[in-house]
């Protein structure tokens, strides 16, 4: 994230507090980001937080004052594990793990402007792969994955370890669901598309 | 042969590939149990982490779709993969709580949503539903002397209300189980931290750092093993240790179980059907020192 | 337990006169939390250090202390409002009166000890006589009380010389 | 002869574990003056105190020395135990073998030398012992309660629905006070008005109460039980007797453009006023410094309206003096204004947020009248500069508190709860627009106001920011707020319409004058102190003297009216017997040697001593010397350690007590 976006001062009005994109999220999150009293437990327990420039409690603060460009330009969301830590300790029942999902979402369709594109190349491959096989196949995911991130030598001594133990899977079962699951794709993109879902 | 009782199976994509250990020793595990275990013809994925964490409303139509799928086998829905599991139940507990998500699944499936049926991992039904005591009743080789690490990560426990496993911060399911069956367990600090999960494709570098943590403390702590009940959890622990003892100059030398392993052991399945020498960390050596192969 | 200490050569005998309500009950407190000092020190009570009479000092002296302590209460937490600062204001003009007079200075100490301090209680009696212990027994003022004690009977060649050149 | 007895206590096992107690009793018993020693189990026992009372009776003893734990523990039951064998109490004296010995040393030997050595030195002074009776002084069953406002009419109300009569004084031309300004009260955003005007009637109407409005507390005089005060009731120039309260004066007088102090000087008031249209009393009152007639000698509108002629511009201060038993003080607090530095204040002054140079920047007491229904604006909230809606509002907490070189030191409990309902009634009024905080925590301990502070935020949208201000400026019709969030680190900038600082809760104006008449004494910032901060939160040191309300600290109105409630009650306890007993322990002057210096009465922090004329029988004044008065004597003897002439002792504590137990050594 470039520094000067994280350290720029803020103008605060009802012009620059976006109060549509914080509704949005609350929707999809289906948690208040008000409820936030921005005691730190988040942060405190989130085993990613040092690889966050802004550590979860700030993110939940900047919805609340509705800067959520600093946090989609940050890649903080990118680091969230969804390990669900931060809600399951949260005093207020605000659903972190739920907000940062949203963030994401609401992040992807705008394509970025997250910088972390490594996850986000993972997640859209994987995702790819449900539309196209209707399982998850790890050794074309991770074989894929390297080529598109140009890292083809990450992960190689892991390679034939795992084929020799039978733990990747060179081909792939057919599913008689397959048209099914692709017709929910569509039907989803669909509804987006009539803005009958967010 | 009378089955005790009868479940549908949901293995999961990683029990198909990575985890397929897992998904034979389930299988062994629940005929010498006499439980009978049903795959769900043709399920799909769930969409794990990457589906919820960027598209919330697909990964809930996957799950909606899968609980349909379930329906049409008798018994309650197992599932071994603590990922699957979570997304499942996620699922359960949003489409119950919030019309409008209900709505938008509905028309993405294109079918009504089914939440009546059971959604039950493993150690549940163990725990649970076979019980502590016929479980340990059919033990023929207790696993005497063993200490084991039992090790919940993230998605079998939280968040508090949605899987409602066992208590969120201080669980006892997995310790519960495989005391039944004659090991010792071992009090540790990270049982329940994050491995970094799904980051082992895209950022290996942070999952080296935090499962790092949680074999040091396992080891510290005296144990001379890991059990698991997640194919993600164990993808880290077991096929990234060798690396981890590398860079952090170190030998943790902790072969990484999963539960269905060490419980089929103990009633005496061999290692072929408990899939144990497709594990890296080789648990021979130890299983042969404490006399239980 | 009761082990007996190894013994001094000289035992100084130390008086301190404290309010009541502040050092009194500190010494209390250092009591009941079962701490432990030097058994040299006795103790005179006081409603509040403003009712110490600088001659108090002098006569304790007198009557064989080699060490004095007055404490009260902190400034500004004097039961009866004030006391402690006509004290101090007393007690520091009372310092140049003793230092002229010849006494060590040392021997004599003020400090503040409030109720909650049982630990700063043990920590000034005990300072207060291992210091006094280096110094060694006061003899000035004992020698004072032998002659405020003088009969009047003239016994000694010395006296008689000087009652005669007079 | 005395005979003394001397009781060695093993308490158990903690002191005999390490005081030879058999040996202490055998050593006494030799001593000069005793006339039996024992040891015994438990003195505080049952038992051991019928052993005690029986050995007093049998050994006929005249005094005696229980050697047992502090006296702070037991002097009172033993003392008490020996008065009902017939002995004073005064002749039975503690010595301390526990805390100060058995407890604190170990070496056996060394303990019970020590032990010995304690024992005598209070055999020695219970022989200087005497005699000391009970004191007792009478109470005038009538109360001052100072201050007119929620604090000061509760404990009246009290007091007075107890039967005793009440004297209250209040400084302004109506009681009321801070209340009757605010708007609505959290947590429940009642209006102050509607449950405080009640209580206004009720204290007009109480055939128990005399009130004196407009009128200041001029010489307090006596002791508990028995103040002489002297009380100043400044001209009103309206006669409150005559004066029907129709209004007509205020209405036809010339001067409209006054600013009225209760409206915090938004809103304009005439010469002849009452303060607020609920104000009790209802008579107006003619502010002279403002008056045309007063100035200039002409106008006497008012007079001429009056049907019952009910102004009098003769009308002089009167001095009105009453005796009273008790007083309760309840003259409440004041508030920072950023536009004044007055002399010898804390706080060292805002100049950057425009030293109240800046129209729309306000305090929190002017947003409550611009929020009151009766206010200045009818209820609506609008900028002093031009009368229009401020869109963009911000607030500022901790305007002078809480900042311990700037400012002080303290923390004013009331600005974080009356700030989150300030953004509600701007949410409320404002329906289009936003109010932001800027605090640095918010402190709402006290019972639902943690959940009224989240309300604001989770469902009145105020949006507060952790940080505080650096500066504000104006900036066209706006007011730039330079701020930061802390909990993002980064500055924020907001462009406001109206800005509202929580200034800090002071003492009021004149306290420390008000406490050197009273004889009580305050802390550094004027605030009155309470005789103990946890057991006696609503006495003052001054016996007879209460504290109600912020007089004594920052407070909010529940704290206030519970404070006041117990201070009532605390006035009748005292109320509730016809003379008072106390401790014999005072100072005492011996005339004949009494030179007159009066070097006691400088340092005595009660004001107990007072100046008596001795006269021969042909009323020829012989000399002037020191009095102490038993019922306002603390007991400290300050007085005896400054005497240059030893005129004056301490009973319970005489030089010949103290130098006996300093020659026992």
């Amino acid at each position: 994230m470039d520094a000067r976006v994280k350290k720029k001062k803020m103008i605060l009005s009802q012009g620059t507090m976006d109060v549509d994109f914080v509704r949005k999220v609350e929707a999809l999150s289906d948690t208040s980001v008000r409820r936030c009293f921005q005691c730190g437990k988040c942060s405190a327990g989130c085993p990613m937080a040092t690889f966050m420039e802004h550590p979860p409690n700030r993110v939940v603060r900047l919805l609340q004052l509705g800067q959520w460009r600093r946090i989609l330009e940050g890649r903080s969301i990118w680091y969230c594990a969804s390990c669900e830590t931060c809600s399951t300790r949260c005093p207020n029942k605000v659903h972190l793990a739920s907000i940062m999902d949203a963030l994401r979402k609401l992040s992807w369709d705008a394509e970025g402007p997250s910088k972390e594109s490594y996850v986000q190349l993972a997640n859209k491959l994987f995702l790819q792969n449900i539309r196209s096989y209707g399982r998850q196949y790890e050794m074309r995911l991770a074989a894929v994955f390297n080529v598109k991130s140009g890292q083809f030598l990450k992960d190689l001594s892991l390679g034939p370890k795992l084929l020799a133990k039978g733990k990747l899977k060179m081909f792939h079962s057919k599913n008689r669901n397959l048209s099914e699951i692709g017709k929910i794709f569509t039907r989803i993109e669909e509804m987006r598309k009539n803005g009958e879902a967010l | 042969m009378k089955k005790l009782l009868n479940y549908a199976y949901y293995p999961g994509c990683s029990l198909h590939a990575s985890a397929g250990e897992y998904d034979l020793s389930t299988r062994e595990l629940f005929k010498a149990l006499k439980i009978g275990l049903t795959e769900v013809p043709d399920w799909f994925c769930c969409g794990a982490t990457p589906a919820h964490n960027v598209d919330e409303l697909l990964s809930l139509s996957l799950c909606a779709k899968n609980l349909e799928l379930a329906e049409k086998v008798e018994g309650d829905l197992a599932v071994a993969c603590a990922a699957c599991f979570s997304r499942l139940k996620f699922t359960q507990h949003t489409l119950e709580e919030n019309a409008t998500k209900r709505k938008q699944v509905e028309k993405a499936i294109d079918a009504p949503v089914k939440l009546d049926g059971k959604v039950k991992h493993l150690l549940e039904i163990l725990a649970g539903d076979l019980g502590l005591e016929r479980l340990a009743a059919s033990v023929n080789k207790p696993l005497a002397g063993l200490k084991v690490a039992c090790y919940y990560g993230c998605l079998l426990t939280r968040p508090t209300d949605v899987p409602n496993l066992d208590c969120t911060e201080a669980p006892t399911i997995m310790e519960r189980v495989i005391e039944a069956v004659g090991a010792e367990t071992v009090a540790w600090s990270h049982r329940l931290e994050c491995c970094g999960a799904n980051f082992t494709l895209s950022r290996p570098g942070v999952v080296i750092q935090l499962t790092n943590a949680i074999l040091d403390s396992a080891k510290a702590a005296g144990a001379d093993c890991i059990m698991v009940g997640c194919p993600l959890c164990h993808g880290n622990l077991d096929i990234r240790q060798k690396e981890i003892e590398g860079v952090y100059k170190t030998n943790y030398n902790l072969p990484v179980f999963y539960l269905t392993q060490l419980v089929g052991l103990s009633v005496g399945l061999g290692s072929g059907k408990l899939g144990l020498d497709a594990m890296i960390v080789s648990p021979m050596p130890l299983l042969k020192e404490k006399g239980l192969l | 337990m009761h082990t007996d200490k190894p013994k001094h050569a000289f035992e100084p005998k130390i008086i301190a006169f404290v309010c009541t309500w502040c050092t009194y009950a500190g010494a209390d407190l250092a009591g009941t939390s079962r701490m432990q000092y030097p058994a040299n020190v006795r103790v005179l009570k006081f409603p509040c250090t403003g009712r110490i009479d600088p001659v108090f000092i002098l006569k304790a002296f007198q009557q064989g202390a080699d060490g004095v302590l007055v404490s009260g209460c902190h400034p500004g937490d004097c039961h009866y409002i004030a006391g402690n600062f006509h004290a101090r204001r007393r007690f520091a003009a009372f310092r140049k009166l003793l230092e002229f007079v010849g006494v060590d200075l040392d021997r004599l100490q003020f400090s503040w000890v409030s109720a909650a301090e049982g630990g700063k209680w043990v920590e000034v009696v005990t300072d207060l006589t291992e210091k006094v212990r280096a110094m060694g027994p006061m003899t000035e003022f004992k020698e004072l009380a032998l002659e405020e004690q003088w009969s009047g009977a003239i016994t000694t060649p010395e006296l008689k010389e000087a009652y005669n050149s007079i | 002869m005395s005979r003394i007895g001397v009781f060695i206590c093993h308490c158990g096992e903690n002191i005999s574990r390490t005081v030879d107690v058999e040996r202490v009793a055998a050593q006494v018993g030799n001593m000069p003056g005793v006339a039996f020693a024992t040891d015994y189990k438990y003195m505080c026992s049952d038992p051991g105190q019928t052993l005690l009372k029986k050995t007093i009776q049998e050994q006929k003893l005249s005094h005696v020395v229980v050697a047992a734990c502090s006296p702070r523990m037991h002097e009172k039951t033993f003392r008490k135990a020996v008065e009902s064998a017939g002995l004073n109490p005064f002749l039975c004296e503690m010595a301390n073998i526990r805390e100060h010995c058995s407890w604190v040393h170990e070496n056996r030997e060394e303990a019970t030398v020590k032990a010995i050595e304690i024992v005598g030195m209070m055999v020695e002074r219970v022989k200087k012992n005497r005699v000391l009776p009970a004191i007792t002084v009478p109470v005038t069953k009538r109360s001052l309660v100072i201050g007119g406002g929620i604090a000061g009419i509760q404990a009246a109300l009290d007091i007075a629905d107890c039967g005793h009569e009440v004297i209250l004084v209040e400084r302004e031309p109506s009681i009321g006070g801070h209340m009757a300004q605010l708007s609505e009260t959290f947590p429940t955003l009642d209006c102050s008005q509607c449950i405080m005007t009640p209580k206004m009637v009720d204290v007009a109407n109480h055939p128990k109460i005399k009130l004196y409005t407009f009128s200041e507390i001029e010489l307090v005089e006596g002791y508990i039980g028995n103040f002489q005060v002297t009380i100043k009731k400044k001209a009103r120039s309206v006669d409150e007797d005559t004066c029907t309260g129709c209004g007509v004066c205020m209405t036809k007088c010339p001067q409209k453009k006054i600013p009225n102090k209760f409206d915090q000087n938004i809103g304009m008031r005439t010469a002849i006023y009452v303060p607020f249209p609920q104000a009790v009393p209802n008579t107006p009152v003619i502010d002279r410094d403002n008056c045309t007639w007063f100035k200039s000698g002409k106008c006497g509108v008012c007079q001429k309206v009056c049907g019952p002629g009910a102004v009098d511009f003769e009308q002089q201060d009167r001095l009105i003096v009453e005796a009273v038993g008790a007083i309760v003080v309840a003259t409440g607090f004041d508030l920072y204004t950023i536009d004044e530095k007055p002399k010898g204040s804390p706080i060292k002054g805002y100049g950057e947020f425009g030293h109240g140079k800046i129209p729309d920047v306000i305090d929190g007491m002017t947003f409550e009248r611009l929020a009151s229904a009766s206010g200045p604006t009818g209820g609506r909230i609008l900028r002093p500069s031009d009368g229009k809606e401020p869109k963009q509002i911000v607030f500022i907490q901790c305007i002078g508190s809480r900042a311990r070189e700037k400012g002080i030191s303290y923390c004013s409990k009331v600005c974080c709860m009356y700030t989150a309902k300030h953004t509600m009634l701007y949410h409320h009024k404002v329906h289009d627009g936003q109010a932001y905080v800027f605090f640095m925590d918010a402190r709402t301990p006290g019972k639902s106001y943690d959940e009224f502070w989240r309300r604001s935020i989770e469902e009145e949208e105020a949006v507060y920011i952790r940080g505080m201000v650096s500066r504000l400026y104006q900036k066209g019709d706006k007011i730039v707020v330079m701020g930061s969030d802390i909990a993002v680190g980064v500055q924020v900038e907001i462009e406001a319409d109206m800005v509202v600082l929580a200034t800090a809760v002071m003492p009021q104006k004149g306290a420390d004058t008000l406490a050197q008449k009273l004889g009580i004494s305050y802390d550094k910032y004027h605030f009155y102190s309470e005789a103990h901060a946890k057991l006696r939160p609503v006495e003052c040191a001054t016996a007879g003297i209460y504290l109600a309300g912020a007089c004594q600290g920052p407070k909010d109105i529940p704290e206030t009216v519970s404070q006041a409630s117990a201070a009532a009650a605390k006035v009748m306890t005292l109320f509730s017997k016809d003379k008072m007993e106390r401790e014999p322990i005072v100072a005492r002057v011996r005339e004949a040697g009494c030179v007159g210096c009066f070097a006691c009465k400088k340092v005595c922090a009660y004001g107990a001593v007072e100046e008596k004329e001795i006269r021969d029988r042909q009323g020829n004044l012989i000399k002037v010397v020191a009095y102490v008065n038993p019922g306002v004597c603390g007991g400290c003897g300050t007085c005896q350690a400054t005497c240059p002439s030893k005129s004056v002792e301490l009973d319970g504590y005489t030089d010949e007590q103290i130098v006996a137990m300093i020659e026992a050594l």
